[in-house]
């Protein structure tokens, strides 16, 4: 019986966090709008085009291969189980010791991969600018993001996330600065991972200063509906992740029944929305950088990560 | 004698002698050639019989014992294939134009002399006579060298002469002085000159007077050695004179004359108030080998290029026997057979490759693998092997002398290493050049038989993996007995 | 077993002289390598079982070779069955793939004899149980591949590649040699197991450690002493780059293991901090090379220094863990380290072989004259995308476990009781991590430029397919790749008695865990499982390629590129391997290599093209090497006047050293 | 021995160390031989004297063959060969006289420093022949070291040999092998040296070294 439990909230999470990643992003661009005093779009219009992208016929150049035409089922499937596996309402999921967060992580590196090979095939010079910025991006965010995890591991004396954010419920835990570091830290490089200001900018289609769009650009229909889901569930992922690590109150436990997941649900929604008005009203009131200045926001990011580690070994001495 | 009803030693002797006065009277390369294989071939045979056979008592003028049965086989099988490998180079010497059929029976003449001026100096008992065959040795081999009568080859032998008959000179002086300092004790006469006799007494010399005979001995035998910085004939005189003689210069009369050297370093030894001599050979060891490795950098001559090299391997050898103790003879006395074996054969392989490109000059030999596989396969283990890498017999040595050394005195063996991968560095350098590449120079079939060649490596080979129960044992007797 | 595998080493020998024999001859081909294979796969069997069911005590075999007194000693251990599987496996795919790849081959005779003897040098060096023995066929090895790198030996740059080879290796021997005549003692201890349990000083066992480490460290290819192996590698037939990369570094790396964990013992605290250092630093500038490089093979030797790094990452925490006896820690960290040596040797050698096919198929090693190969050579560019994943360290593949295990090793740094350590291991699992997404820019980029997009040379567009021999080569290993990465816990049950031989203990058994998931310490710690992965990957992939395909669109429609509305026919417009590298050159090597970028551009109305040049320097090249090559020539020059000073300086010179030495007699106590 | 035996000795073979010195001061060829001439004479005379306080007979012979050869027919000999390369000019010595002289002076001093360390008790005959000897050699090393001329250094290397026989006739007992050889060497010695300069002058018109050095190895 409990497994069965288990196993429906393990599917209850998979399905919200798919039904849940074009709602995030519908969210953030209409909280974006209306800071930007325009009307925007519904918050459900990335639903509108996902479904209109799907039903589209593909148009694929010429000379694509089977990697093209495969890549996006890839990432969206890696994107999916890495989102899978981080607790957003509740902890204690059944299939969460199979990846732990820098598996997590790696997943979503798998899915980078893809996509920067996607963007390779058609042999074109946007899909290499954009794969080749990608992977640049990549090579900094990743040991941050793999540092902070280190800080967050040392803490908790764990890599699985549920333990961790079991353990950050606690009160025992208290306030750290490096957790302050890590906290800092996981935001920039959630920034850069999610192509959002001002390292990319989702919206845009000036050739020159676009990562995430170049590598894309060659793709349509189907496979782009699939590219842009694996997106929004990037972005979900990154912002469930946040919410778990560093507010992870109201997360159910396991076994504390049908009330606990209800108030878990409410609290997570409403989590992301902050995360969401957040990110907006951040994006807003910020300008995009050059693309050779990401190197220093990233490597502030890096630092960050490592001095947090470093510290935890000065406070855990004391 | 023993039981074959002729005196082994007398054999080894009288062998060339005989061989050199019918040389000297007989025409014909080709008749000439084969005798001079025979008689080595013969003293060969000698020289195994006093192996298998027992030895002569020590008498006054001569001696066989455990240290130099291991120089007169060696001595007495290189000869033999040199003379092999001679009968089929000077041959094409004589076509070629560069020697003249006078020239050549003089040449196979003072073969057979130097052959027995060895073979004099490795049985003698008598620091005396030792002497005189020593010089006999070196005084027919200025002779070889000069032979081709180019201005090179005159300029070497005459540097050779002069910087030999110094030694001659210094070594003379030693001898004396060691004479007067065994005579207080042994007495006057013969006695005082017979190694048996000087040994068993040594321990009553003067110090001070064996000290200084010592350093006479050692600067005199050590110049045909070719140890730094007495080394400067070595080069030169490898590289002008006839290969054959490159070879035996190489693998033998350096042997001989280092013979000498440790004969009295044992001497030394044995006297309590002696100076160590450990020290001064370590030091000139070391010197050689570093002053040779960076020599072989800026070498153009295929032949000077395993003359320095031979100068390296004697610097390592006496390195070994001034280090001492059994692990450190052995690899003394092992390196020093592998590196007669594999000189010679690479002396052997130059050879053919100089006669058949036509010159000596490196940059003009090229690819020798590819046009001549075997001549450059043979070339290129020969180089492996006297570099030092397995599976070949000088591996072996290297490895104990190196891995006995270093937890005793680090620091002369980290300069040795060194010493060791400079001299690799500049012979691999050139051996690419020589074997690999696109091949350059003439591409004609070499004429001459590889047979010698082929024997020496395989040896070389073969003790690199298994050395038989019963050499291993003679090495050790004589390890022992070096201290 | 040990006689099983020495038989196998005989027949790799024989093998050897048929190669030698036969070099020429058509039928010379499948017989050394249809030999080679058969001898390399039984030894593989024999390795295996040591290691599934080991003997109750390693059995010794004696052979009355090598030194007279003290005999040729094989022993196979828990840690030589290991490395004995690993080799002997990336020996049988490269003799596969030489049965293939071979008919390619222009100089066969330069190759049959040496690979095969190749093979038994790399066996013998792990079986080997004493001093003499192991440098032996250490340096036999070393021989043998050099022949092989020689090979091609008429181009130039390959004479050079081979000359450096070699001087490098005869400088780690010549190492090697002083490690072990210090563990050997004066009076030549040279059996391993008299080395075994000496007590020693704390000065000879930092010596043992740094001899070690730069002994076996030239042959692995760390940094500062990796120059050989960019050149080397790439320079020799590809199954034998796969070989050498794959299989030898690896040696290389028992080499280092069996002094360093076996033979020396107890190490102190610090050595593991050397390691840790060398190994984080070629990680690191490891794959920034590869990162710059446009020669295919090269860029991969490069990543194999690395892997190697990684290796030596994890091995120096199973070090600083050793000396403080956290025994579970060290056997967590060293079982990462021997994980990614099987898992480096499976991809290293899948990678090498596709770029040999790649090599076959084209005639080009640059990648600037490559592309678009996925529509000629799908089979070769599928495996290669298996190992460029699996090299990337991406999950599900093995490159992910064996980090994934040498993060959870570096997560148990906290315990260490020194503060060097403590401050260290974090920033080097910083590197490390580092390392991997370097990796996977580096392999983006490997394989988008090579395989996809469009032909950028005559070449490139007229390649075909290779052989099937060489695909089944590939595929096995690729196959491989895969169940490493999906099932590790096996793997790590079999490296347990080999772990407890290095550092005296043993990761817990994953045999009892549920699902075949991995558990380094405990499950509410840590735990991954690479089945599970793979299979919710391919699940929810195949389900949404399903739906959509069910309840979508499957309607595809071919149009020429779009390419933001200015598609330019010239496959010259696409970004190449150098364009790729360029923010990550920017951002790295402008520091590490000192690169430097120089625009010309004519004025206008000038029709010349503009060009951009890079300029790039090596660090450890500069300033180590060169240094180093330049002393020698100027000490070379100065002494080179000795060989031309007249008789009368040279009898000076005897002259000065008879008075020299009289004075030292006169001043002689 | 008296002492008066031990005086004698002592002073020829004090002046073989000081005609070694005039030699080295000597820069012209013929005077070079002619000192050379005397230089032999003494050794004759010294190596007699020896004979004759010995006791041993053969000694004489040793006497009578220095005398012979290289007081009269080396001497003799290498007079023609100069003469006829017309080579009788000046010596081209390396460094000054003053200098050499000096090293000269320090060679001596090296030599008594080296030999008396000898024990005392050992005969004094011999411990001062032997540091003369010693002188000796070591000047004619220098001599030879100092001069450029293949005649003088020719001469250099025999008075060499000289010290060499003062040492050996010094040797009390010591076998006649050893006087043998020493003349079977010297006349091997003069007759390839012979050789030699025959050829040298054919091939190079001079004796001078600095002619072979262009045929030094390698510089082609």
């Amino acid at each position: 019986m409990a497994l069965i439990l288990d196993l429906l909230v393990q599917g209850a999470q998979m399905a919200v966090v798919l039904l849940l990643a074009p709602l995030l992003t519908g969210f953030v661009r209409k909280i974006k709008a209306r800071l930007q005093r325009r009307r925007g779009a519904s918050v459900l219009q990335p639903y509108r085009d996902l479904a209109r992208l799907l039903r589209k016929e593909a148009v694929v150049a010429e000379n694509a291969s089977w990697l093209f035409r495969a890549a996006p089922y890839l990432m969206v499937a890696a994107t999916w189980v890495a989102a899978a596996l981080v607790p957003t309402f509740a902890t204690g999921l059944i299939f969460s010791w199979s990846a732990d967060l820098i598996a997590i992580i790696a997943l979503l590196g798998s899915a980078r991969f893809f996509l920067a090979l996607a963007g390779m095939d058609v042999g074109t010079s946007f899909g290499g600018i954009g794969a080749s910025r990608e992977m640049m991006i990549a090579s900094l965010a990743e040991p941050a993001m793999l540092l902070i995890v280190f800080t967050l591991a040392l803490t908790a004396g764990s890599t699985q996330l549920a333990t961790i954010a079991e353990l950050f419920t606690r009160p025992e835990v208290g306030l750290r600065v490096s957790l302050g570091l890590a906290l800092v830290a996981l935001v920039m490089v959630a920034i850069a991972e999610n192509g959002r200001i001002p390292i990319d900018n989702p919206a845009t289609h000036l050739e020159l200063t676009m990562v995430h769009e170049a590598m894309v650009l060659e793709y349509s229909g189907r496979h782009l509906a699939m590219i842009e889901l694996a997106a929004s569930l990037k972005l979900l992922l990154y912002v469930s992740l946040i919410a778990a690590l560093f507010v992870p109150w109201g997360l159910a436990l396991p076994g504390t029944g049908g009330g606990a997941y209800a108030v878990g649900l409410v609290t997570y929604l409403a989590k992301l929305a902050v995360g969401g008005v957040l990110l907006a009203v951040f994006e807003t009131s910020i300008a995009k950088m050059r693309v050779f200045r990401v190197p220093e926001f990233l490597g502030a990011a890096l630092m960050l990560g490592l001095l947090g580690t470093l510290l935890l070994f000065v406070s855990r001495s004391l | 004698m023993n039981g074959l009803g002729f005196d082994a030693v007398a054999a080894v002797l009288l062998l060339p002698l005989a061989g050199a006065a019918l040389l000297a009277v007989l025409p014909g390369y080709r008749l000439t050639a084969r005798l001079n294989v025979l008689v080595s071939g013969l003293t060969l045979a000698a020289a195994l019989a006093l192996v298998l056979d027992g030895r002569p008592e020590p008498g006054t003028y001569l001696l066989v014992d455990d240290l130099n049965i291991v120089f007169i086989v060696l001595n007495t099988f290189v000869g033999f294939t040199t003379s092999v490998f001679s009968a089929s180079y000077i041959g094409h010497e004589l076509e070629s134009g560069r020697l003249t059929p006078t020239y050549l029976r003089f040449y196979h003449a003072m073969y057979q002399v130097m052959m027995f001026g060895m073979n004099l100096a490795l049985v003698a008992n008598n620091i005396g006579l030792m002497w005189v065959a020593v010089e006999l040795a070196t005084l027919t081999t200025v002779l070889m060298v000069g032979i081709y009568r180019t201005h090179e080859a005159l300029e070497a032998a005459w540097k050779y002469f002069i910087l030999g008959s110094v030694g001659i000179a210094l070594a003379l002086f030693g001898t004396i002085l060691v004479y007067m300092a065994a005579r207080p004790v042994v007495g006057e006469g013969m006695d005082a000159m017979v190694w048996t006799v000087l040994l068993e007494r040594a321990a009553g010399f003067d110090p001070a007077l064996v000290n200084v005979a010592f350093v006479f001995l050692l600067l005199g035998y050590g110049t045909k050695v070719g140890l730094a910085p007495l080394h400067a004939w070595l080069p030169d005189a490898h590289a002008e004179g006839p290969t054959p003689i490159s070879a035996v210069l190489s693998g033998l009369l350096l042997n001989v004359a280092l013979y000498a050297v440790l004969r009295f370093k044992l001497l030394l030894a044995a006297n309590p108030g002696g100076i160590a001599t450990g020290p001064l050979m370590v030091t000139m060891g070391l010197a050689s080998v570093l002053l040779a490795a960076v020599m072989l950098y800026r070498r153009r001559d295929i032949k000077r290029l395993f003359a320095y090299s031979s100068i390296e391997h004697m610097g390592i050898i006496v390195f070994a026997f001034g280090m001492g103790g059994p692990l450190a003879n052995f690899a003394g006395l092992l390196h020093m057979v592998m590196h007669s074996l594999t000189k010679s054969a690479i002396f052997f392989a130059v050879g053919h490759v100089a006669q058949i490109k036509g010159t000596q000059r490196m940059s003009e030999i090229g690819g020798l693998t590819e046009t001549h596989p075997w001549l450059g396969w043979s070339l290129v283990l020969g180089v492996v092997a006297i570099a030092g890498l397995p599976p070949m017999g000088i591996f072996m040595s290297e490895f104990l002398l190196v891995s006995s050394t270093f937890a005793r005195a680090p620091v002369l063996t980290v300069i040795l290493v060194a010493g060791l991968l400079l001299a690799f560095g500049a012979l691999l350098m050139r051996l690419n050049g020589l074997a690999f590449g696109e091949p350059k120079g003439a591409t004609a079939p070499a004429h001459a038989s590889y047979v010698p060649m082929f024997a020496h490596l395989a040896l070389v080979l073969a003790a690199g993996l298994f050395l038989p129960g019963p050499v291993v044992a003679w090495f050790q007797n004589v390890a022992a007995l070096l201290g | 077993m040990t006689v099983v595998s020495l038989a196998c080493v005989a027949v790799l020998l024989a093998t050897a002289v048929v190669g030698m024999a036969a070099g020429r001859h058509p039928a010379g081909r499948p017989l050394v390598y249809g030999l080679g294979l058969v001898a390399t796969v039984v030894a593989f069997g024999s390795a295996v079982a040591a290691m599934v069911a080991p003997p109750a005590a390693a059995s010794e075999v004696v052979l009355p070779l090598g030194l007279p007194w003290l005999g040729a000693h094989f022993r196979i251990d828990a840690l030589s069955a290991f490395f004995l599987a690993v080799v002997n496996l990336g020996a049988a795919f490269a003799c596969l793939y030489g049965l293939g790849y071979g008919r390619h081959e222009e100089a066969p005779h330069r190759v049959l004899p040496f690979l095969p003897a190749f093979l038994a040098g790399m066996n013998l060096v792990v079986m080997a149980a004493d001093a003499f023995g192991f440098l032996l066929s250490w340096e036999f090895m070393s021989l043998a591949s050099w022949a092989l790198v020689l090979a091609h030996h008429r181009d130039p740059e390959n004479g050079h590649a081979g000359y450096v080879y070699l001087v490098m290796a005869s400088f780690g021997t010549l190492a090697l040699l002083l490690t072990l005549g210090l563990l050997a003692g004066p009076d030549g201890g040279y059996a391993f197991a008299a080395m075994r349990g000496v007590e020693r000083e704390a000065g000879m066992a930092t010596l043992v450690l740094v001899l070690a480490l730069i002994g076996a460290g030239s042959k692995a290819g760390l940094v500062p002493l990796h120059v050989w192996l960019p050149l080397a590698h790439p320079a020799a037939p590809s199954h034998v780059s796969a070989l050498m990369s794959g299989v030898m570094t690896k040696v290389a790396i028992y080499g280092f293991v069996r002094i360093v964990f076996d033979l020396l013992g107890p190490s102190p605290w610090w050595s593991g901090m050397v390691v840790l250092a060398i190994g984080g630093a070629s990680a690191v500038l490891g794959v920034l090379y590869a990162l710059m490089q446009t020669d295919l093979k090269r860029l991969l030797a490069y990543s194999t220094i690395e892997n190697v790094g990684i290796v030596f990452v994890a091995l120096g925490l199973a070090l600083a863990f050793r000396s403080n006896g956290m025994a579970l820690a060290a056997a967590l960290a060293f079982t990462a380290a021997l994980l990614h040596v099987l898992n480096h040797s499976l991809f290293k050698s899948l990678l090498f072989f596709g770029a040999g096919a790649v090599l076959s198929a084209t005639h080009e090693r640059n990648v600037e004259r490559l592309g678009g190969l996925i529509h000629r050579m799908p089979a070769t560019s599928a495996l290669f995308l298996v190992g460029c994943v699996a090299i990337s360290a991406l999950p599900p593949l093995n490159g992910f476990v064996s980090e994934w295990l040498a993060f959870q090793a570096v997560l148990q740094s906290p315990e260490l009781p020194q503060w060097g350590l403590r401050i260290m291991v974090p920033a080097v699992g910083g590197l490390l991590a580092l390392a991997a997404a370097l990796a996977g820019a580096c392999f983006v980029r490997a394989f988008g430029i090579t395989f996809l997009g469009r032909p950028r040379s005559a070449a490139a567009e007229a390649a075909h397919e290779v052989d099937r021999l060489s695909i089944a080569a590939m595929a096995g290993l690729g196959v491989l790749c895969l169940l490493a990465g999906i099932l590790p816990g096996t793997l790590i049950d079999a490296l347990a008695p080999a772990a407890e031989l290095a550092v005296g203990g043993r990761m817990p058994a994953q045999q009892a865990v549920d699902w075949l998931t991995i558990v380094p310490i405990a499950e509410s710690r840590s735990s991954y499982n690479g089945l599970l992965v793979f299979l919710f990957i391919a699940a929810s992939a195949s389900l949404a390629v399903l739906a959509i395909h069910r309840f979508a669109s499957r309607a595809v429609r071919r149009a020429p590129a779009w390419d933001c509305g200015f598609p330019v026919p010239s496959p010259d417009t696409q970004y190449t391997a150098g364009s790729f590298a360029q923010p990550i050159r920017r951002v790295f090597a402008s520091m590490a290599f000192r690169a430097r970028e120089r625009v010309e551009m004519p004025p206008p109305g000038d029709p010349r093209p503009a060009r951009l040049t890079v300029e790039m320097h090596d660090p450890v090249w500069d300033w180590l090497y060169a240094p180093v090559a330049a002393a020698v020539g100027w000490i070379a020059d100065r002494m080179n006047r000795l060989q031309f000073l007249t008789i009368r300086r040279y009898l000076g010179m005897v002259f000065l050293s008879l008075v020299g030495l009289l004075m030292v007699i006169a001043l002689w106590p | 021995m008296g002492d008066l035996t031990f005086d004698i000795a002592h002073m020829l073979a004090g002046g073989l160390v000081l005609l070694s010195f005039v030699m080295l001061y000597q820069d012209r060829l013929y005077a070079l031989l002619n000192v050379y001439a005397l230089h032999a004479v003494v050794l004759a005379a010294s190596v007699a004297w020896q004979a004759f306080a010995q006791d041993a007979p053969h000694l004489y012979v040793t006497a009578a063959i220095a005398l012979a050869f290289k007081a009269v027919v080396i001497p003799t000999a290498l007079h023609r060969i100069i003469r006829r390369l017309g080579i009788h000019r000046e010596i081209e010595t390396v460094g000054g006289v003053g200098p050499t002289m000096l090293a000269g002076m320090g060679l001596v001093a090296l030599s008594l420093a080296v030999m008396l360390r000898i024990t005392p008790e050992a005969e004094p005959l011999a411990r001062e022949d032997l540091a003369f000897a010693l002188s000796v050699v070591l000047l004619g090393l220098l001599m030879m070291v100092t001069r450029r001329n293949a005649v003088s250094q020719v001469v250099g290397f025999m008075s060499l040999e000289n010290g060499l026989v003062l040492a050996a006739a010094g040797a009390k007992g010591m076998p006649l092998v050893v006087e043998i050889s020493v003349a079977f060497s010297i006349l091997i010695a003069f007759i390839v040296i012979g050789i030699f300069l025959f050829r040298i002058r054919e091939r190079f018109d001079t004796v001078d070294l600095h002619a072979l050095d262009r045929f030094r190895g390698e510089r082609r």
